[in-house]
């Protein structure tokens, strides 16, 4: 959803906002008045903290059975334990691990193809534009979640890394949608006109006259690509998909339901980890908000 | 009188301090004059058009007083000037080429438009469809989409829009800007033609285009950096006016057509000041060729001769 | 018109396409044999396994060399054969997925429609609210940040199991014989309740921040702004910039649909609602290949067909698009 | 501006390198000092058991192996397995690394955990055995296939003899897929021939079966082809909300296995209906199936309902109770009395070593009022011999006609017959109806639906209930054995449940809503102590046994083809806490021959040293 509004939205806002180098001060200035962007971003800094902090402080393995089986916190076991005695904290913040780790790679890889095709179909625009779209389009509707699906029953041992792959290879068509269109809008403003008659190579252009126009832009792609590459992985995991040799937030929660933990209550188990995606995530979108506010001042709180 | 503004102060908020765009300005317009409003961008013209009708943030109205057929215009209030809006004051904006939601057929917005306003469209659809022949559009471009029209067309569209309801005051918004000479020639007449059958009692034109004033204003008013320089008849100002700011503008006016706002005043050396905290006294002191020790003080904009105002301590010397 | 058209339906042939051969290839680099699973643990002695194990390999007809299998998949398929289940041996995938089907409807089909109608309303309300903007609007946000399967495990777990008030499994209750009775409707929506309020919530946050978005950006637009200038009341103001905004998220909910198939079908697994997405789950942990594939094609084609009737939609409500096929671009 | 750009892409990729390092940072350093936390973990948890076990490996030695981590040391250090280059793991004879897998299947949770114990404790005594759990069929590849390492599995089931198991650890001939055992390519002729001897026993000759077993123990626990760990139970917890008289271990209660899986009705579970009394003042409810009136079983059905045929073998998972509810046996099977049960047979006997010979009861009627006759035995049995798909056709290998001597009886003629897997036939195979079967192709028979099933047994199949997730059947109100025998069954209906989760039964049967649930409930155990719901045994094991899970090993593969080698990796497998942790002692560790309890008679104890 969020994805699909910010593409209507670049195609609405007629004349990007232009960081320039001076600007950068200017831009940080505003987005650290910016509460959206303030809270945004403490809750995603406070957990990835925890993902660095949270392995020090435990000395567990995530699978190993080191107490009493299903126990609520206490100060012993800080998130309780699992129905087999696992430290459902030490799980936890390897989970986040996990998680952050899919966001990055899953969606950076995601916004790199994106923007790679974006960039292409809209600074070269004809024929390549038409096909690149067509490719886009195609992508676009297959429900790719189905394919992952697929994908990952066909995997023998999954990786959280592999798992990222192929979220990144199936998340991008939202964001060369996007991004084409910033570029077409780009691409005949003067600077670049001046660019291409100094006989500029296209993809010089692209990297080094409109890409660093559309840093903002780029960014909040990404923005969204990460949140949206955590919640599939965690719904992959969910289904009992995800990687097979370590956990994760979505594998939490795959555990604890099928070990019976709404049965026996053992709300520590399966609430943290559900609620930490919805807090990331969430914080990502809000923060997106903020940014976008930022950069379009006409947007800014009246 | 058909306007009178008083003393007002309207400045733009921004995070480093306000720019005092609009820093006390005076001055009337009588029952059927139509009067150009010129100067160079940022010196607050657009500022004094919208205040009038439109004043949001970041503006901020900060005191002085509008009476428009000696009525007060609430201008700070959003809500309560909308009662005066369109029916006594009204505004052909710059961006009249989509100024039409476009996904409305044009006689049904305007049909709701009037609506709002507890006019009836199909009592008034005759009278309408008379302007519309005015200037020169059928009758079925109110079965069409904004996207149907040409650029000029919906200027000549909104230019009917606007003055549906007979304003006594319409605010024109560089509205010859984006168009060619021949065009702009055409819908400014079409303007005068608007004024002479009274659907407007009097218009300000705000532009660039010293040139179009010239057909067709009665008074022409200077201004420059948020405050105003000179007010006369048109024939005055082209050809005698009083103000330096102002000769040096009509003697720097290239030929007719050409906006002079697109390149440096030639022959005013340096830039307007910064109007985040403008100088004290004659704002057009640091640039005027005949600036002396005065001009450290605020010259008052003093009508001079009959309908000749001036701010400017050298006429006021002479004639003083 | 006809060259707007023309390109869509290229673009759905061309996906269909796709979509059915990575379909096929699906059983056919599956790991795992289907028959072997089919026959694991039945017979006792080694030989006669082999004999039933070619029985049946020719049954599944995975005897032919590949490309003829591709051929008569396509065959079958416009016969409307999607194979032989082996989870559910010997019945046909086609009709396990026909009886799923109603089950997804009467989940998706208002979860759908009512999140779309209700966000989008009161995203535009809550726009440029200062209040609501900043109380509220997170609320929308954290909706749609949640995974699906969580908040079904939290209303399963609060309302069902520690509340007690709604039953957290199947479509109908053990006890009843569907029929057209009011108690077996009653029990059917009592069992449907669940499953539809956290689709509904996680597609409502998402609806009403894109509207609200979307719809700030339209009031600050030219066309609304000189309705302000002509002292238009509010209301009318924010009608029209209503239906302006309402038009990209028309085309997001066509491109959403996949993102909701697949939002339903964990959601159909926590409640173990007896949809498509439910069989999926039995079809992967089962290995019975040949019953997702039906299962995946069926979501294609779903996909495509209201995508299909989404772009019909667009171009009545949206004249650009209209008049810009008659100028014969789109 | 080109710096920016570049500049903020560098950060990106700086953070991804970071995160991605972090993160397998973090796990090397995790393993490295859990390796260490899990030895102390094992250590402790099996501090009680260490001291017994040391006396028991002892006293078990000569043959047979338990838990011991010091024994399993021993043991690689003296066939040459030494820890050369000090990673902790030791290395071949030859010097060559040692690197091997156990798996199961994904999603098998009590497995994973206990796979988990498996690599733990083998790493702990020096063996690098690392856990996967690839997807089943995945997993099944590999194991069919022989190119695991080593898996867990149970293959086998619940018989009146041990040939069946010995069958299936020991299948043979060793072909291409091995569907149904012996995963690991044990080839050894001698103990074959010892396995198709025993299949030529009488089932009836008890010594006769313990000589030629006590030869196939000895061979199995000197060479550990597989390592049997523990007995998988016959999971059942019951509620006493609405139905009573469950049949525990208790001294008044019913003694059959209250078990409603595929092949366990006709093994007891049938007849634990007869047993159950309604509870008095059960409110009917609002349900169209009054609840003191009906069953609610889960655990059973795999799937959803797929077929009715009883000869399509597998897919009765789905529908449970094809076989035993609707279709019948010519006997029963109970385990805990051991006893054959005369069913559809009144009795049987060989009369001369190769007639076998059947009389039918008189008087069974299908559901459609047609009398079953000796025709139907016939005709059933026959449907081997003339469609190879089915199935039993093998046993026509051996079989060489049947006779029909009157309507009621029927003389089964051999050629060298393999009694044991006749016997085991005598209570599996379903007899079906000749006048509506016997005009069906060979694809109708082995493959075929068989809609609106006409059967003989105790409850019909309900087509207005099966829905996807639930399997009816109601009962027969002309049953034969009402008459013939004076039994009954309690419920007019049973639902047959299948649940999408343990969460999802376990809340049922909290609530009453299910009487009998046959899923592994993993935790239950806790709630069997609070009273919460009852099972078999009051206490630990709770269960009866089922099968016995074993580890497979690929004796096709290195070190593995090592004798020495297998016996230290059943020594050092910490079975204690696979029951305690993995199974919460739901589970009782198996004997070393792997024979379940109730062939307990079959083990050669002295082999033991017992």
């Amino acid at each position: 959803m969020i994805e699909q509004m910010n593409i209507k939205k670049s195609e609405k806002i007629d004349k990007i906002p232009i960081i320039k180098p001076k600007k950068i001060n200017e831009f940080l200035y505003f987005a650290f008045r910016n509460n959206r962007v303030r809270v945004g971003l403490g809750v995603v800094l406070f957990f990835l903290l925890l993902t660095f902090i949270g392995p020090l402080l435990t000395h567990y393995k995530w699978d190993a059975y080191i107490g009493p089986f299903s126990v609520p916190p206490s100060s012993l076991y800080w998130m309780g334990t699992t129905s087999y005695g696992q430290d459902v904290f030490t799980q936890f913040v390897l989970g986040l691990k996990a998680t952050f780790l899919v966001g990055v790679i899953g969606g950076g890889l995601g916004t790199f193809i994106g923007v790679m095709v974006g960039f292409i179909a809209g600074y070269r625009g004809g024929m390549v534009d038409e096909g690149l779209n067509m490719i886009t389009n195609i992508v676009l509707v297959i429900p790719t979640f189905a394919i992952l699906l697929i994908i990952a029953a066909y995997l023998k041992v999954r990786g959280i890394f592999v798992e990222s792959l192929f979220i990144g290879f199936t998340a991008w068509p939202w964001a060369a949608r996007a991004v084409r269109a910033q570029t077409f809008s780009l691409r005949s403003r003067d600077f670049v006109d001046m660019a291409r008659m100094s006989g500029m190579k296209p993809l010089k252009i692209i990297f080094t006259e409109i890409a660093p126009n559309m840093m903002s832009y780029l960014l909040m792609t990404f923005i969204l690509q990460f949140g949206g590459a955590i919640l599939i992985a965690a719904t992959l995991d969910f289904i009992g998909l995800g990687p097979t040799n370590a956990i994760s937030l979505g594998l939490m929660m795959n555990y604890a339901v099928l070990s019976g933990a709404l049965i026996y209550r053992a709300w520590w188990w399966f609430v943290p980890p559900g609620f930490a995606i919805m807090a990331i995530v969430g914080s990502l979108y809000i923060m997106n908000v903020g940014l976008d506010e930022v950069f379009n001042p006409k947007l800014r709180e009246m | 009188m058909s306007l009178e503004v008083k003393n007002l102060r309207v400045y733009y908020q921004t995070l480093r301090g306000d720019v005092k765009a609009l820093d006390g300005v005076t001055f009337n317009i009588k029952d059927g004059e139509i009067m150009g409003l010129a100067g160079e961008s940022g010196c607050g013209k657009t500022t004094l058009g919208h205040s009038l009708v439109r004043l949001i943030h970041p503006m901020k109205f900060i005191e002085g007083s509008v009476r428009l057929d000696d009525e007060e215009l609430p201008i700070w209030d959003m809500n309560k000037m909308n009662k005066y809006r369109f029916s006594k004051i009204s505004i052909i904006p710059q961006y009249a080429m989509n100024a039409m939601n476009p996904t409305r057929k044009i006689g049904k917005m305007t049909s709701e438009l009037l609506g709002s306003r507890g006019v009836n469209y199909k009592n008034t659809l005759t009278e309408l469809n008379r302007r519309l022949d005015l200037v020169k559009l059928t009758q079925d471009v109110l079965n069409m989409y904004p996207i149907e029209l040409s650029g000029g067309m919906k200027q000549r569209m909104v230019l009917v829009l606007s003055t549906l309801m007979n304003p006594s005051l319409l605010i024109a918004d560089e509205i010859t800007s984006a168009l060619d000479v021949s065009t702009q020639k055409a819908v400014s007449e079409m303007l005068v033609e608007f004024r002479n059958r009274k659907y407007v009692k009097s218009m300000i034109v705000i532009t660039h285009d010293i040139s179009i004033l010239y057909q067709i204003a009665d008074s022409i008013l200077i201004m420059y950096a948020g405050k105003l320089a000179e007010k006369a008849s048109t024939e005055i100002i082209i050809h005698s006016p009083k103000h330096p700011y102002t000769k040096l503008l009509i003697s720097s006016l290239p030929k007719v057509g050409v906006r002079y706002s697109e390149k440096k005043l030639v022959g005013i050396p340096g830039n307007t000041p910064l109007l985040l905290n403008p100088p004290i006294g004659c704002r057009f002191r640091d640039r005027c060729p005949v600036a002396f020790d005065k001009c450290v003080e605020e010259p008052p904009f003093i009508e001079i001769e009959k309908d000749h105002f001036v701010a400017c301590w050298k006429e006021l010397g002479e004639n003083a | 018109m006809r060259r707007y058209f023309g390109r869509k339906i290229i673009i759905y042939i061309s996906t269909f396409f796709l979509a059915v051969t990575i379909d096929w290839a699906i059983p056919r680099f599956m790991p795992g044999n289907p028959v072997v699973n089919l026959l694991s643990r039945t017979a006792l002695r080694a030989e006669s396994a082999q004999a039933m194990y070619s029985y049946y390999t020719r049954a599944f007809g995975l005897d032919v060399p590949v490309w003829k299998q591709y051929l008569n998949f396509w065959n079958a398929l416009f016969h409307g054969d999607l194979g032989t289940s082996v989870l559910l041996f010997p019945q046909k995938v086609a009709t396990i997925i026909m009886k799923a089907v109603p089950y997804d409807a009467f989940l998706l089909i208002p979860a759908i429609l009512l999140s779309f109608y209700a966000g989008n309303k009161f995203g535009a309300f809550a726009a440029r609210n200062k209040w609501l903007d900043n109380t509220i609007l997170p609320l929308g946000y954290i909706l749609t940040a949640t995974p699906y399967m969580w908040l079904g495990i939290l209303l399963a777990w609060s309302l069902g199991i520690v509340a007690g008030i709604f039953p957290f499994a199947s479509a109908y209750s053990f006890s009843m014989v569907p029929s057209f009775s009011l108690a077996f409707i009653l029990d059917l929506l009592h069992h449907w309740f669940l499953p539809f309020i956290s689709l509904f919530l996680i597609g409502f946050g998402g609806w009403a921040i894109g509207m609200r978005n979307m719809i700030i950006y339209e009031l600050e637009a030219d066309y609304s702004h000189y309705l302000e200038a002509l002292g238009a009341p509010r209301g009318l103001v924010r009608k029209y910039a209503f239906r302006n905004a309402i038009l990209p998220q028309i085309t997001g909910l066509a491109l959403q649909l996949g993102v909701i198939f697949s939002g339903a079908l964990v959601t159909e697994v926590v409640f173990s609602y007896p949809g498509i997405g439910y069989w999926i789950l039995q079809a992967i942990q089962n290995q019975d290949y040949f019953l997702l594939q039906g299962c995946f094609l069926f979501i294609i084609i779903g996909v495509l067909v209201a995508n299909f009737i989404i772009d019909i939609i667009y171009v009545t409500v949206d004249p650009r698009t209209r008049i810009g096929m008659q100028g014969g671009s789109a | 501006m080109k710096k920016v750009f570049l500049w903020s892409l560098a950060v990106i990729m700086v953070i991804t390198m970071v995160a991605a390092f972090s993160l397998s940072g973090c796990n090397t350093t995790t393993t490295t000092e859990t390796a260490a936390a899990a030895t102390t973990a094992a250590a402790t948890t099996a501090a009680a058991t260490t001291a017994a076990a040391t006396t028991a490996a002892a006293a078990a030695l000569p043959l047979g192996f338990s838990y011991n981590p010091e024994t399993a040391k021993k043991i690689l250090a003296d066939a040459g397995y030494k820890d050369v280059d000090g990673d902790n793991f030791v290395e071949a004879p030859d010097g060559s690394k040692i690197a091997l897998t156990v798996t199961c299947p994904l999603g098998w949770s009590d497995w994973m955990e206990a796979i988990r114990v498996i690599s733990e404790s083998a790493q702990a005594a020096g063996i690098n055995l690392k856990n996967e759990t690839p997807d089943y069929g995945a997993f099944t590849t590999a194991l069919f296939g022989g190119t695991f390492d080593t898996s867990l599995y149970n293959p086998g089931n619940l018989a009146n003899t041990p040939w069946t198991v010995y069958n299936a650890w020991f299948n043979h001939p060793i072909v291409e897929t091995m569907q149904n055992g012996n995963y690991g390519r044990y080839d050894n002729k001698e103990l074959f021939d010892l396995i198709d001897q025993l299949g030529k026993v009488s089932v009836d000759d008890v010594a006769g079966i313990q000589a030629v077993v006590s030869k196939i123990q000895k061979i199995q626990l000197t060479d550990l082809p597989y390592i049997p760990l523990w007995y998988n139970g016959v999971w059942a917890q019951f509620s006493n909300a609405v139905w009573t008289n469950w049949s525990t271990s208790a001294a008044d209660t019913p003694k059959d296995i209250p078990c409603t899986w595929n092949e366990y009705w006709q093994r007891g579970g049938l007849m634990q209906l007869t047993e159950l009394k309604p509870v008095e003042g059960v409110e009917p409810g609002t349900g169209t199936y009054p609840r003191n009136e009906t069953l609610y079983v889960s655990g059973a059905a795999w799937g959803a309902y797929s077929d009715s045929n009883p000869l399509i073998p597998g897919s009765k998972a789905n529908s449970s109770g094809t076989i035993g509810l609707l279709y019948e046996t010519p006997f029963m099977y109970d385990p805990l009395t051991d006893k054959m049960i005369p069913w559809l047979a009144e009795s049987g006997s060989w009369i001369d070593p190769n007639t076998y010979e059947m009389k039918i009861r008189q008087g069974i009627k299908w559901s459609d009022g047609q009398p079953l006759t000796a025709e139907d035995v016939k005709f059933t049995y026959e449907l081997g011999k003339n469609f190879p798909s089915v199935w039993f056709s093998p046993m026509w290998k051996y079989m060489t006609e049947i006779v029909k001597v009157d309507d009621y009886t029927l003389q089964i003629k051999f050629t060298d017959p393999i009694y044991q897997e006749f016997s085991y036939n005598l209570f599996n195979l379903p007899i079906v109806p000749e006048h509506i079967w016997k005009n069906r192709t060979e694809v109708e028979v082995s493959t075929g639906i068989n809609e609106n099933p006409v059967g003989s047994g105790a409850y019909l199949w309900d087509a207005k209930g099966m829905g996807p997730d639930r399997n009816v059947w109601v009962k027969n109100p002309n049953w034969w054995a009402i008459k013939a025998l004076g039994l009954n069954v309690a419920p007019k209906r049973i639902v047959d449940i299948r649940t999408s989760g343990n969460n999802v039964t376990l809340g049922m049967i909290l609530k009453g809503e299910i009487d009998l649930s046959n899923n592994f409930l993993p935790g239950v155990a806790e709630l069997i102590n609070k009273g919460y719901v009852q099972s078999y045994y009051p206490k630990a094991p709770y269960m009866l046994s089922a099968n016995t899970a074993c580890l497979f090993l690929n004796l096709t593969k290195k070190p593995l083809d090592d004798p020495a080698f297998r016996k230290a990796l059943a020594f050092s497998i910490n079975t204690g806490d696979i029951v305690n942790v993995a199974y919460a002692n739901l589970v009782q560790v198996a004997n070393p021959t792997g024979l379940l309890p109730s062939l307990d008679k079959y083990i050669d104890k002295t082999l033991l040293g017992q």
